[in-house]
């Protein structure tokens, strides 16, 4: 490492707890979320620092792009004011000041005692062959840990289900209060995005990319298309809707059951086809999973007070 | 060091300016318009060197095109996103700065 | 055992699938038939548990380090059957109340699914990471239900809650990720062989204590607890009290048997008084609230307490203690919660003059009231009886007589506040008519105290069960 | 003092000071941002012990563990968002008659 590296790593992790303090002590919450979308997107950095470019990739489609999308369309909704509060006594702010503190201390002393590297980088190495997979964090993610996801997808759809409280107001085609650019941009990208959606599925068994990214990359392309009112936002009312919502999951847990008839375990993909298995689950947990990205995104809020924003409920 | 590295260190060295004179002239300037002209068109240029840096350097002709694929994608999102700022900006009623 | 064990998991999973795809008219059907099918997946578990004994599954075919482990073990199979009386009676009831017109029907039936499913893979989970996901479905699950209807109060507390768990689940993951970064494995048993008594490990497991305590809502993290209680849907705030609540609990139950003698030598007195000072303080709040609701609420948080007083006492006695004190409490307090919404439904609210002349007006919920107070007081040969007894035994073998003294005041105060409401009952001066409300409601109260009623009779069955593959 | 160890002290860091928004801040938007940013911090400590092995390659492991923790953490931030919104309209909703 040499010390124009440490000055870069040194820089970039003091920016992002001062980016935290700046979140939270900000006096209007339009900067707060302008400052979380910037932190997304310091963060991403410190992940490809961190030789993680997986979570690189997800850390700025989400975590700055689409959470970023989701806060400013909660601003549009709310107002930048304070919105809803909930009163803090002094005595409380205190009392957690100080245990916060001792947390943090003591948490950062346990962490850079943790000097030895131990991990399961050389077990993962070593049944990556069984796992017919050759990346090792797919590899993870779908065969040694499969269950977790099994269930990751489960909160995932839990969470669509209930973000659905408002049915999204904006029509393809009505008037358009900023220009045709977006229009046109997102003619434009639709394209694009589809095509480095695809990338980065069929990358993701290889290298770096997977179901979640690519679905990110794919939900930030009809979020696009719907706020250019290209695109009609997803109801719940419509049964292809829930279909595409469902599949993912559905297909997932049939994979995993079906092992348990020839008597081996839950998730034990048949070895003759695990690779084609594997593939499958992620190409449906793609669908499923822009779709509900998709659907987290309320749309816009009707102009006006007295508009009546119908319940998305099917 | 190798020819290209120099040359790819230079480039970089003046796209970073570029980004630096953008973001003084954002944190500086004194109204939406001025600092969206500040935010986007130095942007699009110190990126544009900093990619033809990137690019001069890679090894693979499929990773120099990757990069300036990532460039052109900037400029057109830079533009249509400059727009709609402003033209939402001008939409409520917000008038451009003039020295009076 | 493979298939009964996914079955467990995937039933509710399928039907929750099938609730969300068909939508709210014909969700109670849908709804219904997953229920049953998930009530029949856990109690073929308990019988295989029983009959076999206990399981270990690797899911995907992949051992420890790398792969997850599912233990189908004695402790595993009662909560799940416990889980599975009280999510289905719940369900049944809903699913009765249904006509067809809630247009909420499919979102709440799904979610309902959803968090059974959530509860059943949390009691089979032997993986720290893997706990973390099953405590956040089953966290973001209650969250939905929570908000359903959409009232303000309830939005408020749906996020309230949210933003209690949420923190909760991620400070035990932190002590997850160090524990991780220590041992290189995230399987407890693994982690329970290579545990040494190191500064980082002790940092690790107070901050997986700490966030599950925070979740449990223990003395003195308890203030979030009696405002949802008294805000959310009864038969929500009857899943949450019963099964929601618990979890975290359970995680801490699976958890502790694998920490170092000195860890939990240490970290025993801490939370013994933490939860001598739950016991004592929800007690006594619980006897001066005038609202039902809240008393179930603080006696709730009461009896996270008597959870807690576990880790004080530490023997295997104490630990079927414990378990026995999850159980009745369960059944009790969805019982309360039943009783509590019919009175809800034919008073308008939840003051406890609502009980006046109960036993005259609506036999069968007075009937339920009956037997969930006799197990909340603890009076035998309930549930709650066999649990608070465990524990006592359990303090007097260790000498620890300040257990003595909280476990017996805590039971005299609990018997104040139930007879309080109990007397109401009975009294039947004044003009008392019998009154009708919906039967279902009546009925699953009734069956659920019957359950706990049950669990101390068969209490020799139950502990022979909790016995296999248990090793604390 | 290593890079892993920096990024881990600066993951402690964000932990402890979004846990104080998350307790000690008035508006719930910004304790719903500050649940998120704990999560931010978690998996920061996750993929910087994962690093401890540079140059060689990462621990895959924590990777994945935090890949699905994103989604977890997505998913309860888009819901609470969701909740947010609803409650900061004054609007009474569609009962159902006290359903269920």
């Amino acid at each position: 490492m040499t010390a124009l590296d440490l000055v870069f790593d040194v820089v970039l992790a003091t920016v992002m707890p001062v980016l935290v303090w700046r979140i939270l002590a900000s006096k209007d919450l339009a900067s707060s979320v302008v400052l979380f979308v910037a932190l997304g997107l310091v963060s991403a950095l410190a992940w490809a620092r961190l030789h993680a470019p997986d979570i690189a990739l997800v850390e700025a489609a989400v975590g700055a792009g689409l959470t970023g999308a989701l806060l400013m369309n909660a601003l549009s909704w709310i107002g930048a004011e304070a919105g809803v509060t909930e009163p803090v006594s002094r005595a409380t702010r205190v009392g957690v000041g100080i245990l916060v503190t001792a947390v943090g201390v003591g948490l950062a002393v346990a962490v850079i005692h943790l000097t030895q590297p131990v991990g399961l980088a050389h077990e993962v190495d070593a049944r990556l062959a069984d796992a017919h997979v050759d990346y090792p964090v797919t590899a993870v993610l779908l065969s040694f840990r499969g269950y977790d996801t099994l269930l990751e997808i489960a909160v995932l759809v839990t969470a669509a289900l209930g973000a659905r409280l408002y049915a999204p107001g904006s029509v393809p085609g009505g008037d358009d209060p900023l220009s045709p650019h977006p229009r046109v941009l997102a003619r434009v990208l639709t394209p694009i995005v589809v095509l480095v959606a695809g990338y980065l599925l069929w990358r993701g068994a290889s290298a770096p990319g997977g179901a979640f990214q690519a679905a990110a990359v794919l939900a930030g392309g009809g979020i696009l298309l719907v706020l250019a009112r290209v695109l009609r936002p997803p109801r719940m009312s419509s049964i292809a809707v829930r279909a595409a919502l469902v599949a993912g999951l559905a297909w997932f847990i049939a994979v995993a059951a079906l092992p348990l008839a020839t008597g081996a375990q839950l998730l034990e993909y048949p070895s003759a086809s695990a690779k084609q298995l594997i593939i499958s689950i992620e190409v449906a947990l793609t669908l499923s999973i822009s779709i509900v990205l998709l659907m987290f995104f309320p749309g816009e809020p009707a102009p006006g007070e007295a508009a009546r924003h119908p319940e998305d409920r099917w | 060091m190798t020819v290209i590295d120099v040359l790819a260190t230079a480039l970089w060295v003046v796209g970073a300016v570029f980004f630096v004179a953008g973001t003084v002239g954002l944190l500086r300037f004194p109204d939406v318009y001025t600092r969206l002209h500040a935010l986007t068109k130095p942007d699009n240029v110190g990126l544009g060197f900093i990619v033809s840096g990137l690019a001069i350097q890679s090894s693979e002709l499929a990773v120099a095109l990757k990069v300036i694929a990532v460039w052109v994608l900037l400029l057109v999102v830079n533009a249509v996103s400059c727009q709609v700022i402003a033209r939402a900006t001008w939409n409520r009623g917000i008038r451009p700065w003039s020295r009076r | 055992m493979n298939a009964t064990v996914a079955a467990v998991l995937l039933v509710p999973l399928v039907a929750a699938l099938a609730v969300a795809l068909v939508g709210s008219r014909a969700a109670r059907y849908v709804a219904g038939a997953g229920v049953a099918a998930t009530l029949a997946s856990a109690i073929d578990l308990a019988r295989r548990v029983e009959r076999d004994g206990p399981a270990e599954l690797h899911v995907g075919g992949w051992a420890a380090p790398l792969g997850i482990l599912l233990r189908a073990d004695g402790l595993a199979a009662v909560l799940s059957l416990a889980i599975a009386i009280i999510a289905s009676t719940l369900g049944f009831v809903t699913v009765a109340r249904t006509t067809g017109r809630e247009t909420s029907a499919a979102r709440f039936f799904a979610v309902w699914l959803f968090a059974w499913a959530g509860s059943n893979a949390l009691v089979l989970s032997s993986d720290v990471f893997n706990l973390y996901v099953t405590l956040e479905l089953v966290t973001i699950a209650a969250v939905v239900l929570l908000s359903i209807g959409g009232e303000r109060g309830a939005l408020r507390v749906a996020l309230r809650y949210m933003l209690i768990a949420l923190p909760g689940s991620l400070v035990y993951l932190v002590g997850v990720a160090l524990l991780y970064g220590r041992y290189a494995t995230l399987d407890l048993a693994l982690i329970a062989e290579r545990m040494t008594s190191t500064p980082v490990t002790w940092a690790a497991l107070w901050l997986l204590v700490a966030g599950l305590v925070l979740k449990a809502a223990l003395f003195p993290v308890h203030a979030w607890l009696p405002p949802v209680y008294a805000n959310a849907r009864a038969i929500v705030a009857a899943l949450l009290a019963a099964i929601v609540g618990k979890t975290a609990f359970i995680v801490v139950l699976r958890v502790w048997p694998a920490l170092p003698h000195a860890f939990a030598a240490s970290a025993g007195p801490i939370l013994g008084a933490l939860a001598s000072g739950a016991i004592v303080w929800g007690s006594v709040l619980a006897l001066r609230q005038v609202r039902l609701r809240l008393v179930i609420a603080y006696s709730s948080v009461a009896h996270t307490g008597y959870l807690f007083l576990w880790f004080a006492l530490a023997t295997p006695a104490a630990w079927e203690g414990a378990v026995y004190i999850v159980l009745s409490h369960a059944f009790a307090v969805a019982a309360l919660f039943l009783v509590s919404d019919t009175l809800e439904r034919l008073g308008g609210d939840d003051r406890i003059e609502q009980v006046h002349g109960l036993s005259a007006r609506l036999p069968l919920s007075f009937f339920a009231l009956a037997l969930a107070a006799a197990s909340i007081m603890g009076m035998p040969p309930t549930g709650g009886f066999i649990g608070k007894w465990l524990l006592v035994r359990a303090a007097i073998e260790t000498d620890q007589w300040w257990a003595v003294v909280v476990l017996v005041a805590g039971s005299l105060v609990s018997a104040g506040y139930m007879f309080r409401i109990l007397r109401l009952a009975l009294t039947t001066a004044g003009p008392i008519e019998r009154v009708h409300a919906p039967l279902a409601g009546q009925f699953a109260a009734f069956v659920l105290g019957i359950a706990g009623f049950v669990l101390g009779l068969g209490s020799g069955v139950v502990l022979d069960l909790l016995a296999k593959g248990f090793t604390p | 003092m290593s890079a892993w160890s920096i990024y881990a002290c600066s993951g402690a860091a964000i932990i402890a000071l979004s846990l104080y928004g998350v307790f000690a801040c008035a508006p719930l938007l910004k304790r719903i941002l500050a649940a998120n940013l704990i999560g931010t911090g978690v998996f920061l400590i996750l993929v910087a012990l994962a690093d401890r092995s540079a140059p060689a390659q990462p621990d895959p492991v924590p990777h994945a563990l935090v890949l699905t923790g994103v989604v977890i953490s997505v998913s309860a931030t888009a819901l609470a968002l969701a909740i947010a919104i609803r409650l900061a309209d004054r609007r009474s909703s569609d009962d159902e008659g006290g359903w269920p």
